[in-house]
Parts: structure tokens; sequence; C-alpha cells
């Protein structure tokens, strides 16, 4: 039996729950202010922007985002096993896809701010 | 009925099996070995070994000084080239584990450490924490893993010995998971099949502990040596038989009597160490014999504490405080908690003396070979007479390694010369032991319950053949022996699914343990003397001009065993005072 | 010494029966046993076993948490029945089964061959870094070197690790807690160099790639091993391997 | 002399029902779907921002659905049960031994909770909701 290729997924995943369980409840509580139109200062559109313009606010929406998105697409692919669904290869083709996609997305999406 | 071929095979899997079996594949390669256990090796009881083994490493010991605790310690019943040999052997097995991987504390620089134990001059014990046992166990398992030549068969309970010619050349024994009967036919056969103390009501032994190898080759006419020594370990749990290392003595831990009052200082122990600083050989770290002696001694002065589980002593660990009892021994905290649900941090522990270690065994000389050619014998199950009359705490799991490793260098050379069988012979021995099997099976008319018999065997074996024993009990207890030996054979067995049929293998186990039993109480009333762990009230001294001699104790069939004698090997210690009194001397 | 402790109670067992010989399937069958509260509840089932039905299977040795035979699910929890104290379970019902995601041989008795197989696999030996014969004494080991991995020593291969974690019982593949935890100790093991040949079982999909961290393992272990951190170090430690083989490669050549 | 050993299969969609242990972790997987869900949400989010001002603001109108409110709610309820699950196991994954001591979970799990209120407090005042 060969050594598994899955340590390259899971290496996204472990950084990945370290920083979503770090970061994602205050980012979540900060969108929920701003859903109740509360919107904090820091999150106008001057500031957001002038933010994620400047390298350092680049590198640090990327490593949020791209290690989030990863790790949840590792953590759903075994959620759906867990439930029952077998079909491990589609559904790991399909989590992984989107992951992708979206990654290439992001990128673009920081090329132009 | 299937055969399998090889040319060592092994009954029991457990420090002297194991040992055996990869000293087999190790130095002679090219044989085919077989190494059959009634349960996987793991599950042996050697794993139940809490304290450690000895073995001189540091400067300031020496082989004279472990030799001579040895054949002081055994009463000097011991032969004295056994012994010479077990500890020049003994830290070469010890340091073999350690390259095998086996997890010995250590002192700070590195190198092994050591723990004192009772009747032992100078600390020498190699421990690792308190699972000594269950390390050199696993060690030995997973170390055995990597070698393809050892034929391992899991779940199989040997019956019968197969002996064709004054050679033993196999045995059947019994696939339990299905029930079958196979043969296994072998150049030549080891015995490592363990004690048999189970055949006492209260006991520190693990389920296993049936004496199925002694039965095995005294019913194949090897005799076994020196039955009567039964050692009883001071410190059990009284309602569980569960044990209590000696090393709870040896981390500084003290017996009270009810008025909590050290007594052991009454009993020749002396004089009282302070409390939490023991000195070896003295006092709680006098040897199990002497203090299991003394505690009987306040039961019968009413010194006792009356428990709920009846009449104790009081082990004191509180001095030793949480966090020593949590670092030398948590296992025994475990245990207390588990059992008595109390903890010894807060609490005294009642404690009673148990059966422990039977020093008997089958007959071997010191290149572990039986009597019966083609035979070898190694661990607990074997008597090379290196425990004497009564074995010091840590010498055993030594004995296991280094014998068990002797006799697989004898087996090997044995093979190598042996003859071809009579396979008719053998074969016609193998379809008897079958029969015996399904005629248990076929039986209607039987009226013995396999759990009453084992019950009167407890009784019997507790009233008479216990720590003080008399004349009189002693030949009470081998008359209803005899009786239940004879009514064995007409037990019933309800359970007749041939599939993992335990009800089966206790009635193999019952029968075992009634030929062992008889073998303890005939033996020990002929031995009219006192020493060691055999001590009767009624000749209460040691005989040296009539008794130095090995007690050897032959089947004969539904009759008691005959007894004959086989003198001592004296070397160089002549016989002595066991001393255990501090520095007085 | 107070003494409700060796109060009397009857206790219902409902055990599953099996017999191959004559069932076509397991069926539970329930016993009234006189018991005293501070049995355990392998000493109800041998109280059974002498007294009211000798035909029960089910294996035992030690009665002292240690060789690891008596493992069965006690309410549906996986137990040593040797440890497991009747004082702590109240209820008039207990319910007993054989260990969860093992085939029944027989009554409570399961099939145990997977596991024994996998242990093998994992090479859970010693295999020296730089080799050393006993005569020129012990490798040398401290304390702190010795505390690496002596956790995973106490594993005592009652199997009720795998009876616990649900990824064993769905992928029976599984090389399971117990295995990669041994192999682990060795790994961790100062005197030891074998790490790549274990690594080729246990860095595999049916190795570590298994286990989705469940934690089931650590919680049932009676002997505090904690598989669950032996099976995530695996992981670390594969995935560092993983980047340097295939990214770094110059940083090994 | 028949084995016939027994099998019994696991219920591949219903297994974690057996036991509130299998419930806790399911209820961890769950998470997952929250997270990742958000995740693609601050996506589009970045995606709006780099869109321009009317687009921001438009995503910001879209948060206050009731829809959206039900799933932030939510989405903070599992975030939270995934980082408390995740800082009590993270001291398996990595030991940290201090001369002879393995150092004890407790401490390893603490400097995650103490690191985690620090740096919500920090990106809460980056902000500016104080
Ligand atoms: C609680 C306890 C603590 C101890 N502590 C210490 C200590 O600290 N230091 C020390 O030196 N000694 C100690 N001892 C003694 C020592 O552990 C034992 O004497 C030793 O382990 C015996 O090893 P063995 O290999 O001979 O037998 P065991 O380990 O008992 O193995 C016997 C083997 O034989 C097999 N077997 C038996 N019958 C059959 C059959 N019919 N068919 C097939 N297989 C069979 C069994 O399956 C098993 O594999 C202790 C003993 C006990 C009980
Ligand atoms: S890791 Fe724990 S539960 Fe699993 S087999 Fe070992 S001791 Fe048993
Ligand atoms: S329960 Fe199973 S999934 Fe992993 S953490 Fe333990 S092995
Ligand atoms: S009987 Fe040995 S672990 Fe329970």
């Amino acid at each position: 039996m060969a050594k598994s290729n899955k340590p390259i997924i899971w290496g996204t995943f472990a950084a990945g729950g370290e920083v979503v369980s770090l970061v994602t409840p205050v980012i979540i509580l900060l969108t929920l202010l701003a859903a109740y139109g509360r919107i904090p200062a820091g999150l106008s559109y001057e500031h957001l922007h002038a933010f994620a313009a400047g390298w350092f606010g680049k590198l640090v929406l990327f490593v949020v985002v791209f290690l989030s998105l990863w790790s949840q697409a590792h953590r759903l692919r075994i959620t759906c096993f867990d439930f029952g669904l077998r079909a491990d290869g589609a559904v790991a083709t399909l989590f992984y896809a989107i992951a992708a996609a979206t990654s290439v997305w992001l990128v673009m999406i920081l090329a132009k701010l | 009925m299937e055969t399998i071929q090889t040319d060592v095979a092994i009954i029991g899997a457990g420090g002297a099996g194991l040992r055996a079996a990869i000293a087999l594949a190790q130095e002679s390669p090219k044989l085919r070995i077989a190494l059959i256990s009634k349960v996987y090796p793991m599950r042996s009881h050697t794993c139940a070994a809490e304290g450690g083994a000895a073995g001189v490493i540091k400067d300031n010991d020496s082989f004279e000084q472990h030799f001579h605790d040895t054949v002081g310690g055994g009463d000097w019943l011991c032969d004295q080239d056994a012994v010479d040999y077990h500890i020049h052997e003994a830290p070469k097995e010890l340091m073999q584990l350690e390259h095998w991987g086996c997890p010995w504390n250590r002192e700070d620089n590195g190198s092994v450490a050591v723990r004192p134990f009772g009747g032992m001059k100078i600390e020498r014990t190699w421990f690792a924490a308190d699972k000594s046992g269950f390390h050199i166990l696993h060690t030995l398992f997973q170390t055995s893993l990597q070698f393809p030549q050892i034929q391992r068969y899991d779940e199989y309970f040997a019956t019968d010995l197969l002996v064709d010619d004054g050679r033993c050349q196999g045995f059947t024994a019994i696939e339990m998971k299905s029930g079958s009967m196979r043969r296994f036919k072998a150049g030549a056969v080891i015995i490592a099949g363990g004690g048999a103390s189970r055949m006492f009501p209260f006991n520190t032994n693990g389920a296993i502990k049936t004496g199925d190898g002694m039965a095995m080759a005294y019913r194949a006419g090897a005799p076994l040596k020196d039955m009567e020594f039964v050692q009883y370990h001071p410190t059990g749990l009284p309602n569980t038989g569960t044990l209590l290392t000696e090393a709870c003595r040896g981390e500084g831990g003290v017996l009270l009597n009810k008025d909590n009052y050290r007594f052991l200082q009454d009993y020749g122990m002396g004089p009282e160490t302070p409390k939490g600083q023991p000195v070896l050989k003295t006092m709680e770290l006098g040897p199990r014999d002497r203090v299991s002696q003394a505690i009987w001694g306040e039961m019968q002065k009413g010194r006792a504490v009356d428990t709920p589980w009846g009449k104790c002593v009081w082990l004191d660990l509180r001095h030793l405080g949480e966090k020593k009892i949590n670092e030398r021994l948590p296992f025994v905290r475990d245990i207390c908690i588990s059992y008595l649900a109390m903890d010894p941090v807060h609490e005294m522990i009642p404690i009673v003396p148990v059966v422990h270690y039977m020093m008997g065994g089958i007959h071997t000389d010191t290149k572990a070979a039986t009597s019966l050619p083609g035979l070898f014998a190694a661990g607990e199950c074997a008597c090379v007479s290196i425990n004497g009359a009564n074995r010091l705490g840590s010498n055993s799991l030594v004995e296991i390694l280094v014998f068990g490793r002797r006799a697989a260098l004898s087996a090997a050379e044995y093979v190598a010369a042996a003859k071809p069988g009579n396979e008719a012979a053998l074969v016609a021995q193998a379809d008897a032991s079958q029969a015996r099997i399904d005629e248990l099976f076929a039986r209607s008319s039987g009226t013995e319950s396999i759990a009453g018999l084992r019950k009167e065997m407890h009784e019997t074996m507790g009233d008479g053949a216990g720590i003080y024993r008399t004349q009189e009990g002693l030949a009470k207890t081998s008359a209803k022996l005899a009786e239940l030996r004879r009514r064995y054979q007409n037990i019933k067995l309800h359970d007749k699914s041939r599939v993992y049929n335990t009800d089966l293998l206790t009635a193999l186990e019952l029968g075992n343990m009634l030929d062992c039993a008889e073998a303890v109480a005939v033996s020990g009333r002929e031995r009219k003397e006192s020493r060691g762990a055999h001590q009767r009230l009624d000749f209460t001294a040691r005989d040296d001009d009539k008794y130095l001699r090995h007690s050897m104790a032959y089947f004969n069939g539904l009759e008691p065993p005959r007894i004959d004698y086989r003198d001592v090997v004296i070397t160089t210690s002549p016989p002595g005072v066991r001393d255990y009194s501090g520095e007085k001397k | 010494m107070t003494d409700n402790r060796l109060a009397a109670r009857q206790i219902e067992l409902e055990i599953l029966r099996y017999d191959p010989e004559k069932d076509q399937e397991p069926h539970f069958e329930r016993y009234s046993v006189p018991c005293i509260n501070e049995w355990c509840v392998l000493d109800a089932l041998n109280h059974l076993k002498d007294s009211i039905d000798p035909t029960l299977a089910y294996r035992w040795s030690c009665h002292m948490q240690v060789c690891g035979s008596c493992g069965m699910m006690i309410n549906g929890e996986p137990k040593l029945a040797c440890k497991a104290m009747l004082r702590d379970y109240p209820d008039a019902v207990i319910r007993i089964e054989p260990l969860a995601h093992f085939p029944v041989e027989r009554d409570l008795v399961s099939v145990a061959d997977d596991f024994m197989d996998k242990l093998k696999r994992v090479k859970p030996y010693l295999i020296p870094g730089k080799v050393r014969v006993p005569t020129e004494g012990e490798y040398k080991q401290t304390p702190a070197q010795l505390k690496r991995y002596r956790q995973f020593a106490m594993c005592i291969n009652c199997m009720l690790c795998y009876a616990a974690c649900p990824e064993y019982g769905l992928q029976p593949k599984f090389i399971g807690p117990a295995a990669i935890s041994l192999a682990h100790r060795y790994n961790q093991d100062s005197r030891d160099g074998g790490r790549d040949e274990r690594q080729e079982e246990i860095a595999t999909n049916e190795g570590v790639w298994e286990c989705t961290f469940v934690g089931a393992c650590s919680e049932v272990c009676p002997k505090h091993v904690d598989p669950a951190a032996a099976l995530q170090q695996v992981k670390v430690a594969s995935t560092v391997d993983w980047y340097l083989e295939h990214f770094m490669s110059w940083v090994k050549k | 002399m028949s084995r016939r050993p027994y099998v019994r299969e696991v219920p591949p969609t219903s297994w974690y029902f057996r036991m509130p242990r299998y419930m806790r972790y399911m209820a961890r997987e769950v998470t997952s779907i929250f997270i990742g869900i958000y995740t693609m949400i601050m996506v589009f989010g970045l995606a709006a921002l780099a869109a321009g001002p009317e687009r921001w603001d438009a995503f910001l109108k879209a948060l206050q659905t009731p829809l959206s409110l039900t799933f932030h709610w939510l989405a903070l309820a599992f975030a939270l049960y995934n980082s408390f699950t995740w800082f009590n196991v993270a001291p398996k994954a990595l030991p940290i031994q201090v001369g002879e001591e393995l150092m004890p979970d407790i401490v390893v799990a603490g400097g995650h909770y103490v690191v985690w209120v620090l740096l919500s407090l920090f990106i809460l005042f980056w902000a500016g909701v104080f």
C-alpha cells in the first residue's frame, strides 16, 4: 500500500482549522453587527478598501480565506462520508474543485483591489 | 485429525514461552517453531507482574550477593549450580530486553535504574514503573512478531502430551474457536504453561493459571518437584486477592496491626526502621514467607483488624504522600479505588496474605530438560530449583527469560539428533485424547458439577495447605483431593456446542488443578519440617538431616502420587541461618 | 470502613447470546443475578457462569485490568468487565454485548484476528537506529526521552478503542487506533530508527488517514494511552514528510 | 464444529445515533457546512468590495435579510462550538515537552483560549467597535 497523498490537503486543513478557530467567530460577529445595520467604522467601504488594497491586507485576507476554503472543503468531504454518502471520490472532486475555482477567483479579486 | 508438523513446539506464550521462541528463531533460524497458547500471548499472566526483575548491574552490587540472597531466601533448598547460572545470565537477559525496547525506568544520566525488593541485600531490581511484567511481556511479544519462523497458534488449548519410545514427540490441542482437535507433531516440546495457584481459593493469579502444563507433564511421567512450597504474598486485597506489589513496601509503606503497631519487629525482623525510610532485608523488606507468617501470627493473637472481608492487617502508604504514590505506585492506587472503593492516599489499606506463586513444578535440570527425553520446561511451571523453599520477589521474571532461552537451546540441540517416531502409535494416542473429549460431550450420566468440585477443592486447599500446616490437616486434604479426583471422573458438561466451549475448558482445567493440588498436599504431608514457605505447626524446625532434599511427586493414576527425594546441589553455600534482623548481627 | 459497599443487590443482566451451532443470529437473554455492590461486572458474569448458566462464553484472565481479555460493551460503552464496577451502574438492568465492530464468534467472544494482523503489520518492535550489542551495555535513554513514548507503550491491546471508533466500524480496513499508536510508540523511542519502514504502513489511506479525529478511542481507553493524540501526531509528521518530499526534496538530498 | 462468526453491520447513515459522543462529533462535523458557506459569503463580500462602493453597500444590505440574520446567528454558534472543540483537542497534535515533563493539556488549550480572546479583541478594536 502506497503512502497517501492526503497530507497535501490535510496540511491546509490543519492550518485552516487553527486560523478558522481563532478568527472566524469574531468575523462572523462583525458581519452580524453589519447585518443589523450597525456597521462599525472599520467595515466602511473606505476603510476596508484601503486595508484590502495594501499588500499586508491582501496577504491576511488571502491566508484566512484560502485556508478556510480548503479546510472546510476537506471537512465537508468527511462530513458527507460520515452521513453515509459513500461516493468519496466524486464528493472529494466536487468540493476540491469548488475550492480550487474559488481560490482562483479569490486571487483575481485580490488582484483587482 | 489434522496434524501440524514442526521442529520445536512450545506450549505457553507467556514470558518463558515467548523468550524460548525468540531464542530459537534467532539462534537456530532454520527450525520451524510452533507457539501454542490458550490465550493471545499478551494476555498471559506475566502481564500482571508489577515489581520488577533482579539482575546485577550496579557497581555496588556483585554476583556473590545475588547468589547469597537467593540461596538464603530459598532456605537452602535451591540447587546452587542452577542459581549460579541464573544470576550470571540475569543481567544479560535484562540487557537484551533493553535492546528490544523494554521501557525500563532510568536514572537521570540515561542508564537503567534499580529499586529495592524484599529479601535482597542490595537494590538490584530493574523495573518499568509498577508494570514491569506487562512491559516485559509486550516487549517479548512484539519482538516475536518479526520472526516468520514462529508460527503462532493462539487460543489453542493443549490437552495431552504424546509419548512413545520413551520420548515426548508432540501433543494434542483443541482449537478453541472451532472446537476441533489438532495433533502437533514435534521433534521437541517445551512446556511454558505458567503456574497453578488457581487451585487455592484466594490468589493473585489470573484465571489461566491452572497448572495445565505441570499436569500434562506429570501425567506423562515427568515428576513434579517441591510442590509443597507455595508462596503467599503478604499484601493482597482481602476481597479479590488482587496483588499490591512489594514495591509498596519498597517505597516505604508500613504494616500495622489493629493497634497501629508495626508488628514485624516482634517476628525477628526488627529493629523498627523509621517510617518511610525502608532498610533492606529488615522489617517490611523481609522475605515474603516471613512477612506472611507474621501477619498470620497477628491474626492468631487477636491483633488483626476485623473488616467486612474477614481478618486483615493494615498497609499504610499515607505518609508517602499523593505525589509519590502517583509517581511510583499509580496502579496500586487505581486498584484500591476500583476494588475497595478507598483511596490509599487518605486511608489505610486492609490486606491479607494471598497465594501467589508455585515454587514447585516440573523437575528440570540446569539445562531445562525434564526427566522425559524430548520434553523441556521453563518458567513458573518448571522447577529448576533456583527458588528453593521460597522465591525472592523479582527472581521469577528473570527466571522466565534465562531458562526460557536455556530450554530453547537445549531443545534445538535435541532436535538436531532426534530420530523419527512411530507414527501409528502417536496417532493412536491422539485419537485416544480425542475420544476422551468426545466421551465428555456424549456423557449423559454425569452428576458432578465443575463449579461444585472446584469449590470443594478450594475449601480443602485453604483449610489444609495454607500458610501453616499440620499432619492432620494435610492428611485430610490429601484424602479429600483423592476423593475429588475420583468424583471428577463423573463430571457433567452443560455446554454441548463445540465452538469456543469454555465449559469444556474449565472442566479440563479443573482436572489439571486437581492433579497438581494432590501433589502439593501429599508432598507437604510427607515433608515433616518447616522450611521457607512450608511451615508446619507440628514440626517447627528446619531438619537438614532428613529434608535438605527435593521432594519428587510421581503420577500414579487415580492413586495418590508416589513421593521420592532428590539431593539438593550445594556448591559454595552450606545451610545457614536466615537472618532478617537488620544490622543487629 | 463504611459498608453499603458490601450491600447485596439483585441485578438483571441482559446478555447477547449467540451459538453458531444453534442460532441463526444473536439474541438477548436475561438473567437475574444476585450480586454484591462492590463487585465488578466480571464478578457478576463469573457468578452467573458458575451457578446459573455454565454455557455462557466470554474471555477473561487477570481480573486486574491488565491482560486486556475482558473487553465488552456494557450498556453500549466499550469497557473492561473487570473495571466496570457495579456501584457505577445504579440501574437494575445492565446490558452486555460483545465488542462492537468485530464479528461475534460466540456469545461475548469476538473474533480478534483482524486486530492481530494489523498489529503485526505496523512493525511494533524496536528497529535500532544505531545497532549496539547487549555486551556494550544499555542504550542511554534519559527520563525525558522515556516520557516521550511511555504513555503509548501502556496499551494492553484490549481493542476497546476499535469498538469505539466509528470510522473503524464504517471502514474495517482502517488499521485503527491501537496499532497505529504502537507504531508511534516505537517511532518516538530514542533508540529506534525504523520510522520509515512503519510509515509505509501507517502513512497510507488505510492507515492514519482513515482517522477523522472522532476522539472516541481516547475517551474509552482504560489505560490513558490517548490513541487519538498518537494519530494526530502521526498525521502532523506525515504531512511534514510529504511536503519535504514533494516540494523540498533538496532538503533531504 | 462449525464456526460461523456473525457480522453486525454498521448502519452507514444512522450510526451516529448510537452514542452521545458520536452526536457530539457529528455536531462538530456539521460546523463545516456553516463555516464553509460563510467562507463563500466572505469571498462574495470581497468581490463586492472590489467592484466598488455601490456593490459593497448592496452587499451590506443583502446581509440584513431575515434569512441572512438567521444564518449568521447559527453560523456564530457553530463557529464558537468549532473553536472550542478545536482548542480542547489542539494539545494532542503537538505535544510540547519542557525538560522531563510534557506540558499539561490544560496549559496548551488554555493558551489557545487566551490567544483567541486577545486576537478577537484586537480585531474588534481594529474594526472600530470600541
Ligand atoms: C500479580 C503477580 C505479580 C508478580 N510480580 C512479580 C514480580 O514483580 N517479579 C517477579 O519476578 N515475578 C513476579 N510474579 C511472578 C511472575 O510474573 C510469573 O511467575 C511469571 O510471569 C510466569 O511466567 P510464565 O511464562 O511461566 O507463565 P505465564 O505468563 O503465566 O504464561 C503461561 C502461558 O501458558 C499458556 N498455557 C497454559 N496452559 C495452557 C494450555 N493448556 N494450552 C495452551 N497454552 C497454555 C498460557 O496461555 C500462557 O500463554 C508475579 C506474579 C503475579 C501473579
Ligand atoms: S489504545 Fe487503549 S483502548 Fe486501545 S487497545 Fe490500547 S489500551 Fe485498549
Ligand atoms: S475514534 Fe477513530 S477516528 Fe481517529 S481519533 Fe480515534 S481513531
Ligand atoms: S480480566 Fe484482564 S483485563 Fe479484565
